[in-house]
């Protein structure tokens, strides 16, 4: 099994829409994803953690590149503009390609 | 004074110094989890000593109550505070709903001095926290079909405190007073200690909030203290109504005066995502809270024993 | 009813409708410590006050019996369950050793009616936990000289229940009746309490696990629900013919009937991951445990109480 | 010194094999590893680390190409088949090539 | 809106210095950080995170070439020689360029 | 003996023999925080109930002996050590300073026995905390401009076993004996069983150290031994000259015969980078604490003892 090219996504937001991102990250066709937790600092502030309102997650989602456009679409409609939110896109390699 | 209130000032004060101090989440999860089950418990245990009856009609002033109070709330701070749609109906929310844990430091404070309170108090703390969130979700997107009640009914009804809080009242009530002794240790004897780590805490979050009260700081500051009286009135002047006693009435007063902090900031953020989630928040925690505590309760109190004596 | 099992069933409901109630692993650690600490200093202080002679014989006995557990059981979930041999390895594993949580209900169930048990029970919770498990291994593996024994002794001995029972009943019987007094408010006083909050998890987890069970789902239930009977009564009957009074008789049947969900998943992970680990997760948790806080241990008792009379 | 091409293998994984796996990893020519706390779902259900049973670790390892190699090889040999991991490699550059 | 390329700095170090660096990292023109709790094994040891002395975090920077280059450089300069620490940069696409 | 020593026994135990047991980081900052707010409370309690006169005069001697004891720690670390300058002040820093774990188990020692010591004991113990690290910073660094000692004071001065110990110490002082009455359940019943849970952490966190013990392994060893003695006879002779009675004087030499292992860690860490961090560590937690609890305490008492005999 050769190695083949994905996506990763990995998006920086806040945790009290865990439930309903992940549930869309699914949706939109991501077979799975993996999540973090995390505090930082940005355009909206300093975040955290020091209790739940005011902490971040991490999600990464390795998918192909038509799921990896989707979410960013998805996020840029219902998140971008009011939740702290950032989202990066890398290229990786992954060993059972069939799985993502 | 109530020594668990220097806690909070503690925490106030290191946050204000910008200390290390911290609580781990976990920590403050605990001590959440143990104040929402003992509340419950408690007042299971009450209810279960004392059966009242015309408990419905009671229900349902308190329920109409908070529905109510956000539409007061919402046209205040709409003119007064020009605040946009989604954020004055998210203060509505806030303020309409409830503060658990002021209504933990009025039971502290009430038991301090051994006044008693009617054993369906625990209940009506269960009862207001959501209808407010409700009401403030309507005004700012009124009947739209794209609100997802199910997802938000399943957020606010089996959230954490909704949860651990009717869970206490249906064990206190099924144990009753004998069944309940060997939990008393962790539940009851320890219930002042945890609420003082859980105001440290709560200190240390109020000085950062308070810190991000710059835009409308004037109107936010004036708003976080002076709404707490005509509220927590309406919530005294129901509780004598419905026949509550002096210490009951000083809860629902507590009640309706306090903002709150754990459902409606979460409700609010997924339902009305425009609204500024750190505008209520620095103001029910940052000043309301603090002002509740420390002046708001004694008067409370001073109030219901008034209504009282008429 | 034992008010402590009310917050497993809270924590099946709450789980069963999807709440977002969790506790934070390092409160769920936090508690498991506590309950394994508390066992392990009561059985210490039992054993320095109540010192016994002929301990090697019933030492032996319970050891035996944790190696003939899951050579019983193994045969039953390979042909009525048609289970794989690493899945039926795994199942007789779980079921041979013990759980931690089902003999601290069965404490407290003891201590709500003032039956005594032996001093010596703790240890055979100690004792019982390991030997089930290296049967269940050698079931799946053989002697293949693959399996790292080594690894995997020190991942069952140093695991965190043994060192903390063993050193709770070491420092118990060390520090004796008179030298725990100071640590009885954290670990004696608290202890119901503390156990109800993690039956809370408990019952959280239980309801997760449960959700998995779907292949098999007829064979998996019956077997966690008729499971415990035959095995508790060998418990009991072995209890009884070492001279156990009722109540150690009443928890050797407990230790027998309950199925591990702390030291076999991990260790089967590890030397069978062959083995589906959901599946007896999902019937020990999930069925097994509830029956037994529920319907069994009141059975084990009048059971141990009638062969008493005999 | 100029940076320096490598790999970096993250391996999502069940947190019960942790000192198995790190161990491995040493004895496979890596020169460290960096481990958090981790939650997900995949083709294995969900894991949400409500208890140890159920939760995932993430680990990073900065590494050279064979090594990068070496760890593939053995994680498919070795916990592929029984248990629920994922495994995917970028590039990077680092800045003290000779600490890798 | 096109993603646009930017930089990923990711640092693993000791937790006892994560106030310092944050501020420097601002000062050195990132626009925000994520910060996650970590533990890991390297040149300088095990650190597990038993306890706070012990404990690695894991930052990470989304930024343009010439912050990166400062990022490294200050770590080298101020903390390479005395603390436990790892630095890597890779490539990512970000979707609102404009914030980094 | 006190049987909280044991749980550091079974920690070292279970650390050298690498058992996965492992408090998580959350349990370990709720178990210190309620221990410093413990040691505060307990404090500012016994200075409501018997304030005294003359505390400037013994706080300006307390705060001497902290700078002084670093000059004479480092160049005996220097010389007979061969420690590099960075070292051998980062060594003077910790063991100038003061170790709250071996505070408490002094104290817990002394109640064991019913010795009463003077109220002030926690306050010196926040007034030793500081000096010795400034002292030790300027021995590694001399006057240099680099050295920013504002960030540093905020590191020192609000780090959280200041915040906590006087926090809990004005709270304690401000409740009074009976204020304080709701808050004992968790800060002083609790202690006992708190503090055995933290030093089973401790005794994993010293195996660990005590390992990384490899260069200079005997001079380490050594300076970890023999240190404390003549560090606590100072602390005691000081005690005893500013009319501490023996109970007080014990807990004097302790602070003075004990080393840091909170903020003069994470203080040394910032300022003096070049100083290998785990050098003191295991110095401080890996021998010397141990040898203070289960040797040095007992001895620095009947050493008080014998002095106010005299
Ligand atoms: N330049 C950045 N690099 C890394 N993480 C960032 C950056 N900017 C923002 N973040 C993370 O994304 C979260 C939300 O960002 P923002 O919406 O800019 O407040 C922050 O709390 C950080 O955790
Ligand atoms: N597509 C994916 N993207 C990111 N993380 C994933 C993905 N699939 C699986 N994972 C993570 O890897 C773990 C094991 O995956 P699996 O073996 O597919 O169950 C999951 O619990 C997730 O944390
Ligand atoms: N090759 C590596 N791959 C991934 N993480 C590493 C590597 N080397 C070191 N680290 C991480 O960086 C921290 C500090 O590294 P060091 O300075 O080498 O001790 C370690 O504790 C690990 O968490
Ligand atoms: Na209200
Ligand atoms: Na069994
Ligand atoms: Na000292």
């Amino acid at each position: 099994m050769a190695p083949e090219q994905r996506k990763l996504v990995t998006i920086v937001t806040e945790s009290v829409i865990e439930i309903d991102l992940c549930e869309a990250l699914t949706d939109l066709g991501a077979s799975g994803y993996t999540v973090t937790n995390a505090r930082g600092s940005g355009s909206r502030g300093i975040r955290n953690a020091g209790w739940s309102s005011n902490s971040n997650i991490r999600i990464e989602v390795v998918c192909d590149e038509p799921v990896a456009t989707r979410i960013a679409e998805h996020l840029r409609e219902h998140y971008y503009a009011d939740f702290a939110m950032i989202l990066f896109e890398s290229d990786v390699r992954v060993l059972r390609p069939d799985k993502f | 004074m109530d020594p668990v209130i220097w806690f909070f000032a503690l925490g106030i004060v290191a946050g204000a110094l910008r200390s290390d101090l911290k609580l781990p989440p976990a920590i403050y999860d605990l001590l959440s989890m143990l104040l929402l089950l003992a509340i419950g418990l408690k007042g299971g245990v009450e209810l279960a000593r004392n059966p009242f009856d015309g408990l419905l009609v009671q229900v349902i002033l308190v329920v109409a109550m908070g529905l109510v109070l956000p539409l007061l709330i919402f046209p205040a701070a709409r003119t007064l505070g020009r605040l946009s749609r989604a954020n004055a109906a998210s203060v509505a929310a806030h303020y309409g709903s409830v503060s658990v844990a002021t209504f933990a430091v009025g039971i502290s404070y009430l038991g301090g001095r051994s006044i008693a309170y009617d054993s369906q108090l625990p209940l009506f703390l269960v009862l207001l926290e959501i209808p407010a969130i409700v009401v403030g979700i309507l005004l700012a997107r009124g009947l739209k079909e794209k609100t997802r009640w199910g997802r938000l009914a399943h957020e606010m009804f089996l959230g954490k405190s909704i949860v651990l809080l009717l869970g206490g009242l249906v064990i206190g009530w099924l144990a009753g007073p004998a069944g309940i002794v060997p939990l008393e240790p962790l539940f009851f004897d320890l219930f002042k200690g945890v609420l003082a780590l859980f105001l440290l805490e709560m200190g240390l979050i109020a000085a950062t909030e308070f810190r991000t009260l710059r835009q409308n700081a004037l109107f936010l500051l004036a708003f976080g203290l002076l709404a707490p009286l005509p509220l927590a009135a309406i919530g005294a002047l129901l509780g004598w109504s419905i026949g509550l006693n002096p210490g009951g009435t000083t809860l629902l007063a507590v009640l309706a005066g306090s903002g709150s902090y754990i459902a409606a900031p979460a409700a609010m953020r997924i339902a009305v995502p425009a609204a500024n989630p750190s505008l209520p928040l620095a103001m029910s925690l940052g000043v309301t809270f603090p002002f509740n505590i420390f002046v708001g309760i004694p008067l409370y109190l001073a109030f219901a024993e008034w209504l009282h004596r008429l």
